[in-house]
């Protein structure tokens, strides 16, 4: 017997044995039994450290007991047992640690933590299984060893979850049973081989084969909860959390799901599968499970129910990566198993927190728990976040790679279904997570333990920080090579032997150019934990995006682009941090403020200075998430509002730009044969339209900006935007070939937003408000230009400088003219000083028209020549600069008018500006020396910014031009006759066709919670079903039985005598 | 069938009509068909009447049928008596007394048809009973004929009620015991000796069988007399209910 | 016909005779009886068996029978004991069970 | 006398009992009584294991035989052994010291025990007795043995339940024994011997072997209670002490139905036929669903498990139409013999299944009357919260379900597993939806038991008994040891296998 023998049976045998010596444990010895659960896991975990290593050099692994005459025992470790080995062996180490907190001082507990053992050593065997047969024996050990887990507290509820969840493994193991038994006849021996067992094997009936699938995938299914035989999982959220927590992401759930790739892989083999016609059956039922978990966990109000629909929607993914049958899809559909288990661990982790220390149920009761319990709650957001898929937590990278997969297994449906789940997933975890940090208590909690030193126990708390922190990792470090996505690479390359292609092109590595960068902000990041810390966080600030500037300087490789976009966003946010330092000196939710700003700062400039796919799209998310509480951030209700259009949108652009990036990968490094499609594009144009306020996905602009504080409109309207320009010109075929049917859309849209962004807000009363049109107008300009570029890609290379050049004109301006707003006050006392700071205003307004000498001028000159080939458009930009006039008018023209209030302000935000006012009648020059600052850069930067080449043509006298004045001349006239007309108007609400938006976003709601309701009806019916025909035919039965009392048993008895007579002589 | 243990005399019967029908078609459908065995085959030519006299001159007696019992088929016959020990057991009270096997007690009421019964047939009963133990092993009779007469004799004997037996006295056990206890000795020790279970040496099988049918015989008639009196109510005496007052 | 036959005939007559008592008979008393009978039915079938032809009978089935019969004594032994018991147990004068 | 081997234990583990119970009626009661009991249990089981492992080793799986009087075949009585009744008889040999303990503890300080112990014995004997017969008369005495035995110790408890339920199971046995023996007189008739070796040599398909077989088998499934026969099965199951409960499940049934298969499968398995054969297996499907759907309707806890034991002797009843057909199949792989046998992986299901069973429901019957005794009640509704109470007994109890359920890992799984291979390697796959809803409602059944032990909540209806603890805990940890075994004949079942396989008869086939 050696080592290699014996270790995988010790694996398996180390917690059923702690397990016994834990039930034989009398229930008084607490401490006994602590130490002999952390020592059965320990060692578990350390004997798994050392099956990983050993067979890390090659040793082969086999226990192997003979069961039956031609059936063994086998417990092998491959790579795929592996992984889930260990994922078992370390979410039980601490679901053991958070079960000996959570079970504190209650009865039975021997019995529970003996039975808790048993399931994870049920788990472990299944996982080392080595043939079907082992397989069956651990996944009904499994069934049974959880039953009195989920039974455990003896009420009503979890009775009834446990029979609930026997009537559904019982069957479920009934029909695998089944399955496997014709299987084994059919096949001999079920070893688990890599490329599947049943290709080698000649004769097999084919419809045979098919009916055995469906009944193994039916058995496993009712574990995998895959749709109609879920109903157990919801219900057996009455256990106590860490069962939950192994139900739903170490054991129960896993184990169906592992099934189902040991069936698809290791036994039939994919190819052999799809010849077979079934991974399409079992990719539609995952499909329509993962949407319909998502849609059933909208509506649940209970929190763990919510999160077991969410377990319904996200399990599924792993069957889904499976039946796509492509290796990508394969990495994706494994990695899952390992990431869904981490965050939803951490999930439950913190709902038995929340539930064990405030007696918090229901995700109506949770407003405000961030307060109470961060650190809990913080780990909760993690998983949630990395739940919906949002780069970098872990979540991410399964769905990206599920993407990449299903386009290359030419299912792009499958597409279309991860985006609808991550709508949805979004849809049932950000009211939560917003409840949790942006909302006030309301009433006091249910049922408060005293409270601790920390926010709860620390057998509590600990484990779900280090499972969400282990997500984070994961998803983070997932190039990483002893990352569980390396070793979902390593298995899936061992099952397409053959088929694999290099994956090293999408892999997620978040690299970015000069990181050193980003270390400033992070360590500040970081140093805003300390509570002592804060004050000297907030004066340093400023000097965050300093490096960013320095990096602009030093970058000597010729990315004009990333030079430029590096230059504004540093500068820009060094202005805006300065000018928040001053507007914010007295506001109360200040520290949260600078730590989203931090935040946002950090991903706006990684996301500038990304240098591939996964640190772009990862950046972006930080950027555009961090950026909602900053809108949130007077907590008015117009803000609330105007910030939850803004998360609504940007979650609408993150999954199209999901899609899009997962087809531009795709189409750019797997399809060497094929043509990118035209929906790539679009989808891109979509998603980062979005962002860019293009036409008709511009509605939560002008929300989002005017209720912000100065320095984030600011932020917002000059930088983050460009952001999205950024996208189109890093991830557009820009220059390389034409896409008519996206450039006229693309110009027109842009045209319509130029010209009606600006007529609209010329109508409305909030001097932000208009500068919010007028970026929606000038953005306009640039998605022209961009429409442009896509119907002449000729012109790229002249036009990509000037667009870059007009952003940054537009950036400098924008944020002159928003931080203006902020020194309205100054502006309207008559000091010596309000001269000058009516320039600070006026510069940035007449170079966003475009006014000779100003650097707008050069910045459409620019775009002018660019565009020489259509003359109509240099027209259109010459137009355009009316619209501009216009609305800068109309901005002055508001900024001189005494400023009312709107009457829905909240009245907070209006006693802060009178104090302000009573407080101090100098002038805030920590207001206006960063404005002036901005003002500065926005007339200077033509002179320092990178060498473009038309700088080098034409001087500042250039401009001077007819051409140039006039727009701005009409602008003004109009807008002088139409004074009287404009009065009598009232001003339109903000977002025009937002009303339409929230009319078909309520329609949408509507019907999807009639549908809900609907299938929510069905599926109740569905597994109330069994009970009810189990009761019938008990009523049934029991009539009958009444009947059936053999009170003859003697004729009874000759009637047999006869029938034997009958079947032996005749 | 079974179903309700009627113990009403002359009570209906408990099968409806319907079954009845099916019972008695059923039965003489079987009838018929046994018939038809009996009638349409054979029987085997000479059964195993070839074998026992072939072996009958070695089996230490001349009459066939015991032969076949004590020393042919002597194992059927041991299990026989420990069937008869089992129903014994079942019905003998809980409750072992430490009174001696026979009591003679003074009965009011004399009986004179019984009491002269009983004392002119007893001994004459005891003496045929001792006659057919003997003449078992060349004519037919044998151990449980004779058991079976000298249970007889008891029950007149104790019908009187002047003599009331203990049966569960250390006594009475053994003598119920030791017709098993004799066959098993016997058979086990002939494993010692003879190298076979129940294998007589030939010169001594007479005197084995004999002491085995000796044994058997007082076994079975004190077995048979304890099962009489555990059926009936012997008047006056309040028997029945000392025997079941144990339960 | 022979009259290890009649013999025969009558044992299988008895058997069906007994076999019927034990179904449609009401009182388990008779049932015993039909036990009894059925029991009696065979022996005679065994006897008859053993006297196939001439004069030398066959000994092993008349041993049977023999050990048969001690054994049927001993069951309807047991039987009727139960049956008293039973009976003591119930009401002594309506003579049903309580 | 030349070594020792098997043959020559044989009557030893006849007389052993026999001696024990002589030793026990004689005997008053004393303090050693327990003691002594359980010493000779452990001897006998010594005795069977010696006998097991020299059948293994010399006998090459033939058959051993042993001539009693050295008279032979057919005019003595040979007592015969293979590799089922060998496995039997160990059956019998464990079950009996570890039962023989629990009953100690349980009839400790009870007159009963003076009436318990000597029927105990003679049940043993009975059932070592037939184990090792070779003669079809001598069946027909140890099967009144264990009948009267049988019957005597359910009316041990001596109340009115007690009794009706002995006294119909008695004269059901008496009536089934009556149906064998005319089935013995025909086949004397016709061979003119009672060694079954003998009749199976010359037995063919006549009308007389085939009423033969029809009378052996009526009988013999009175005895075994199969459905629609196991009407005097529950009660009397349900009403004996506990141990004797355990006993009459394991063992008792077992017997019979190791008589039909030796006859079946045999002796006169050429006269059996395709469509009995079916019968057969229809009805025990039957039995199995209506055995478990009667289990789950039980009020009483006893009956439950007895209701158990129909619908698990139902599973057995499939060997028959399962193996006719294997016989048909072995038939072109060179041993063809018309009719079938018991061999193959049928008969192989069907020993696994006797010998699964029989430690399953025992070691249920035990931990069932330890929960009784603790709790003071035999109805299922005051289970309730018991796993607080008695938790290893609610332990033992479900390892015992699972295996009736025939969830692995348990030696239930193993033979479902053979069970079910066998159903489709036959193409019989209809047998494969009636085991595997067995199994369900088996769920069903030990489940809705489950979910009660576990129930904290508090009836306020309900009175509260004062529950006792138990008097012993080899009461407790005799239960353990067989649910143990249960579990542990889950991993490994090719002990078992190789001891029964393959069978070799008495025909010498």
């Amino acid at each position: 017997m050696s080592i290699n023998v014996l270790l995988p049976a010790m694996i398996v045998l180390g917690p059923f044995i702690a397990g016994l010596a834990i039930m034989a444990t009398p229930e008084h010895k607490a401490t006994l039994r602590r130490i002999l659960n952390i020592t059965g896991a320990l060692i578990t975990l350390s004997l798994i450290g050392l099956l990983l290593t050993s067979v890390d050099s090659g040793i082969d692994f086999e226990t192997r007991l003979p069961l039956l005459p031609n059936i063994d025992l086998v417990l092998r470790a491959d790579s795929l047992s592996l992984l889930f080995v260990s994922l078992s062996g370390f979410l039980w180490f601490f679901t053991t640690i958070y079960a000996i907190g959570y079970f504190k001082g209650t009865a039975n507990r021997s019995r529970f933590f003996a039975f808790f053992s048993l399931c994870v050593g049920a788990t472990i065997g299944l996982a080392l299984a080595g043939n079907l047969v082992t397989f069956l024996i651990f996944y009904e050990l499994l069934t049974l060893t959880t039953y009195p887990l989920i039974a455990h507290k003896g009420n009503a509820a979890s009775i009834k979850a446990a029979k609930t969840y026997l009537v559904y493994t019982m069957i479920g193991g009934a029909l695998l049973l089944a399955g496997i038994v014709w299987l084994k006849v059919l096949a001999g021996p079920l070893d688990f081989t890599t490329a599947g067992l049943l290709v080698d094997i000649p004769n097999l009936d084919r419809t045979h084969l098919q009916i055995i699938f469906v009944l193994l995938i039916a058995g496993l299914g009712v574990k995998a909860a895959l749709f109609p035989l879920h109903g157990w999982l919801p219900v057996s959220m009455a256990a106590p959390a860490p069962v939950s927590s192994l139900l739903h992401a170490v054991a129960v759930v896993k184990a169906g799901a592992f099934g189902i790739v040991r069936v698809v892989y290791d036994i039939y083999g994919v190819e052999f599968t799809r010849d077979l016609g079934l991974t399409i059956f079992l990719a539609a039922l995952a499909a329509f499970t993962v949407v319909y978990g998502s849609i059933r966990a909208l509506s649940q109000d209970d929190l763990k129910k919510r999160l077991a629909y969410s377990t319904v929607s996200q399990v599924s993914y792993i069957a889904l990566g499976t039946a796509i049958a492509g290796p990508i899809a394969t990495i994706g559909g494994l990695v899952h198993l390992v990431h869904q288990g981490l965050m939803k661990i951490t999930l439950f982790f913190c709902a038995g927190n929340i539930a064990e220390t405030l007696g918090v149920h229901k995700v109506s009761q949770m407003n405000g728990l961030g307060k109470r319990m961060p650190l809990t709650m913080g780990a909760f957001t993690i998983a949630a976040l990395g739940m919906i898929g949002i780069p970098p937590i872990a979540g991410f990278v399964s769905k990206w790679y599920l993407g990449v997969g299903a386009l290359e297994a030419q299912a792009p449906w499958v597409l279309g279904v991860l985006a609808i789940s991550s709508i949805l997933n979004a849809a049932y975890f950000l009211p939560i997570i917003n409840a949790v940090w942006f909302k006030e208590q309301d009433s006091p909690w249910p049922k408060e333990q005293p409270r601790l030193k920390l926010e709860t126990h620390w057998m509590l708390l600990l484990p779900p920080l280090v499972t969400a922190f282990c997500a984070l990792l994961a998803g983070l470090l997932a190039s990483v090579s002893v990352s569980p996505l390396s070793w979902s690479t390593l298995i899936a390359t061992q099952e397409y032997r053959s088929v694999l292609p290099d994956l090293s092109s999408m892999a997620l590595t978040y690299r970015t150019s000069s990181f050193w960068v980003l270390v400033l902000p992070i360590s500040l990041l970081a140093m805003m934990a300390i509570k002592n810390c804060r004050a000297l966080v907030i004066r340093l600030i400023p000097l965050a995006p300093l490096p960013g500037l320095l990096a602009a300087v030093l970058m000597a490789d010729g990315d004009i682009t990333k030079q430029a976009f590096l230059t504004l966003t540093a500068l820009l946010w060094f202005v805006g941090a300065l000018y928040a330092q001053a507007y914010l000196a007295n506001d109360e939710k200040r520290n949260r403020f600078y730590l989203f700003f931090l935040l946002t700062m950090i991903g706006n400039i990684g996301v500038v200075l990304s240098e591939e796919i996964s640190s772009f799209i990862g950046f972006f998310a930080l950027m555009s998430f961090s950026a909602y509480p900053l809108i949130l951030h007077s907590e008015s209700d117009e803000a609330r509002s105007a910030a939850s259009t803004y998360i609504k949108w940007v979650v609408f652009g993150e999954v199209i730009l999901f899609a899009a990036l997962v087809g531009n990968t795709y189409y750019s490094n797997f399809a060497r044969d094929e043509v990118p499609v035209i929906w790539v594009t679009a989808f891109l144009l979509i998603g980062f339209g979005v962002k860019a306020g293009l036409a008709t996905l511009h509605v939560w602009l002008p929300k989002a900006h005017p209720v912000a504080p100065v320095p984030a409109s600011a932020l917002l309207s000059a930088v983050m935007v460009k952001v999205g320009l950024l996208g189109w010109i890093r991830f557009l075929p820009l220059g390389d070939e034409s896409i008519l049917v996206l450039a006229q859309p693309m110009m027109l849209l842009g045209c319509s937003a130029a010209f009606l962004g600006a007529i609209y807000g010329v109508f409305q009363n909030n001097p932000k408000t208009v500068l919010a049109y007028s970026t929606i107008s000038q953005l306009g300009i640039i998605s022209a230009s961009i429409g442009f570029a896509l119907a002449f890609p000729n012109s790229w290379e002249a036009l990509l400088p000037a667009i870059v050049f007009f952003a940054m004109h537009h950036g400098f301006a924008k944020s002159t003219l928003f931080l203006c707003v902020g020194l309205k006050k100054e502006l309207e006392q008559k000091t010596r000083l309000t001269p000058f700071l009516w320039l600070l205003a006026l510069i940035p307004a007449l170079s966003l028209i475009g006014l000779p000498l100003t650097s707008g001028a050069f910045a459409k000159e620019a775009l002018k020549s660019a565009t020489s080939s259509w003359p109509l458009f240099s027209t259109f930009l010459v137009l355009s600069a009316v619209g501009t006039s216009l609305l800068m008018g109309r901005f002055i023209q508001l900024m001189q008018q005494p400023f009312t209030q709107p009457q829905s302000t909240q009245k907070r935000s209006a006693q802060l500006l009178s104090m302000q006012k009573t407080s101090d009648s100098v002038p805030r020059w920590g207001l206006i020396l960063p404005t002036a600052l901005c003002a500065l850069l926005c007339v200077g930067y033509v002179y320092f910014t990178p060498a473009f080449e038309f700088k080098i043509h034409q001087s500042v006298f250039s401009t001077m031009s007819w051409a140039a004045l006039w727009p701005g001349l009409i602008g003004l006239m109009i807008l002088i006759a139409s004074f009287k007309v404009r009065a009598a108007i009232v001003a339109p609400a903000a977002g025009d066709i937002l009303i339409i938006y929230q009319k078909i976003g309520l329609l949408c709601q509507k019907i999807g919670q009639h549908l809900g309701h609907s299938i929510a009806r069905k599926s109740t019916g569905l597994s109330s079903y069994f009970y009810q025909t189990l009761e019938r035919s008990q009523s049934l039965l029991n009539n009958s039985s009444k009947h059936w009392v053999i009170e003859t048993p003697g004729t009874v008895m000759v009637v047999v005598l006869v029938l034997l007579f009958y079947t032996f002589v005749s | 069938m079974f179903n309700q243990i009627d113990l009403e005399y002359n009570g209906p019967v408990n099968d409806p009509k319907a079954s009845w029908l099916i019972t008695l078609c059923s039965v003489l459908g079987f009838l018929i068909v046994l018939t038809l065995v009996l009638l349409n085959y054979d029987a085997h030519n000479a059964g195993l009447r070839p074998y026992v006299e072939g072996s009958l001159s070695s089996s230490g007696v001349t009459n066939p049928v015991t032969a076949v019992l004590l020393n042919f088929r002597a194992y059927d016959t041991l299990l026989e008596i420990a069937v008869l020990l089992i129903v014994v057991i079942a019905v003998l009270p809980l409750r072992n007394s430490k009174t001696s096997l026979v009591r003679c007690i003074e009965v009011t009421n004399h009986d004179l048809v019984l009491t002269s019964l009983q004392r002119w047939l007893a001994p004459a009963v005891l003496m045929f009973a001792g006659y057919l133990l003997w003449a078992g092993a060349t004519q037919p009779g044998g151990a449980f004929q004779a058991g079976a007469l000298l249970a007889g004799a008891c029950v007149l004997m104790f019908q009187t009620g002047v003599y009331r037996v203990n049966y569960t006295s250390i006594m009475a056990r053994s003598l119920m015991a030791c017709g098993l206890a004799m066959f098993i000795a016997v058979g086990l020790a002939l494993i010692w000796f003879e190298g076979s279970l129940l294998k007589y040496p030939q010169d001594y099988a007479g005197v084995l069988i004999l002491l085995i049918e000796s044994g058997a015989t007082l076994s079975i008639a004190i077995c048979l007399a304890s099962l009489y009196s555990s059926l009936i109510d012997i008047p006056g005496t309040g028997h029945a209910a000392t025997f079941e007052s144990g339960s | 016909m022979s009259s290890e036959l009649l013999y025969s005939l009558t044992g299988l007559g008895l058997f069906a005779i007994g076999l019927l008592g034990i179904v449609v008979a009401g009182h388990v008393m008779r049932k015993i009886l039909a036990l009894n009978i059925m029991g009696i039915g065979i022996f005679m079938l065994l006897i008859a068996i053993a006297k196939q032809d001439g004069s030398f009978v066959d000994p092993v089935p008349h041993a049977m029978v023999l050990t048969g019969i001690v054994i049927a004594a001993a069951g309807t032994a047991l039987a009727l004991n139960l049956m008293v018991r039973l009976h003591r147990m119930s009401d002594p004068k309506q003579g049903k069970p309580k | 006398m030349t070594s020792l081997s098997s043959s020559l234990l044989l009557p030893i583990i006849v007389f052993l009992p026999l001696i024990a119970a002589l030793v026990g009626f004689i005997l008053s009661r004393n303090t050693f009584q327990g003691q002594l009991n359980v010493g000779f249990a452990f001897v006998q089981f010594l005795i069977v294991v010696l006998m097991t492992i020299l059948f293994l080793d010399e006998q090459s799986y033939q058959s051993a035989v042993y001539q009693i009087g050295s008279w032979g075949a057919p005019l003595g009585i040979d007592l015969v052994v293979d590799g089922f009744s060998i496995l039997m008889i160990g059956l019998t040999g464990l079950l009996t010291l570890i039962l023989t303990i629990y009953g100690a503890a349980y009839y400790a300080d009870d007159p009963k025990s003076l009436r318990f112990w000597p029927l105990w014995w003679l049940l043993i004997a009975g059932l070592n007795a037939l184990f090792v017969s070779g003669d079809a008369f001598n069946i027909y005495v140890c099967l009144e043995i264990i009948g009267l035995s049988a019957a005597a110790l359910v009316a041990l408890q001596s109340t009115r339940a007690s009794l009706e339920a002995a006294l119909r199971y008695l004269l059901v046995g008496l009536l089934g024994s009556l149906f064998y023996l005319m089935a013995i007189a025909i086949l004397y008739r016709s061979h003119g011997t009672l060694d079954l070796a003998q009749i199976a040599a010359s037995s063919g398909n006549g009308l007389p072997d085939q009423v033969a077989m029809i009378l052996i088998t009526i009988g013999l499934l009175l005895k075994i209670a199969l459905f629609p026969l196991h009407f005097w099965l529950p009660q009397a199951h349900a009403n004996a002490p506990t141990p004797v409960s355990a006993i009459l499940s394991a063992l008792v049934v077992k017997a019979s139905l190791y008589v039909l298969i030796k006859f079946w499968f045999e002796v006169l398995s050429g006269s059996t036929t395709f469509g009995a054969s079916q019968v057969l297996g229809v009805l025990g499907g039957i039995a199995i669903v209506y055995g478990s759907w009667k289990a789950f309707r039980a009020t009483q806890l006893k009956v439950l498990i007895a209701y158990s034991t129909v619908a698990q002797l139902g599973y057995i009843f499939l060997l028959f139409p399962l193996s006719e057909h294997a016989a048909n199949t072995s038939s072109f792989s060179g041993s063809s013999f018309s009719g079938s046998s018991f061999s193959g992986s049928a008969s192989q299901a069907a020993i696994y299944f006797i010998v699964a069973h029989a430690c399953a429901k025992a070691a249920m019957f035990l931990s069932a009357g330890n929960l009784i005794l603790s709790q003071g009640s035999g109805d299922i509704a005051q289970l309730k919260g018991i796993a607080t109470r008695e938790p290893l007994n609610v332990l033992i109890f479900t390892i015992a379900g699972v295996s009736l359920i025939g969830l692995p890992p348990s030696a239930g799984f193993i033979a479902k597993w053979l069970l079910l291979t066998t159903s489709i390697e036959s193409g019989q796959w209809w047998w494969v939806l009636v085991v595997l809803s067995g199994g369900l409602l088996a769920a069903m059944y030990l489940f809705k038991i489950l979910s009660l032990a576990f129930d904290n909540t508090l009836d306020d209806g309900a009175v509260q008994r004062q529950p006792k603890a138990l008097s012993s805990k080899l009461l407790t940890s005799s239960a353990l040891v067989l649910a143990l075994i249960t579990l542990a004949l889950g991993f490994n079942a090719e002990f078992i296998l190789n001891i029964s396989n393959p069978p070799v008869g008495v025909s010498g086939i």
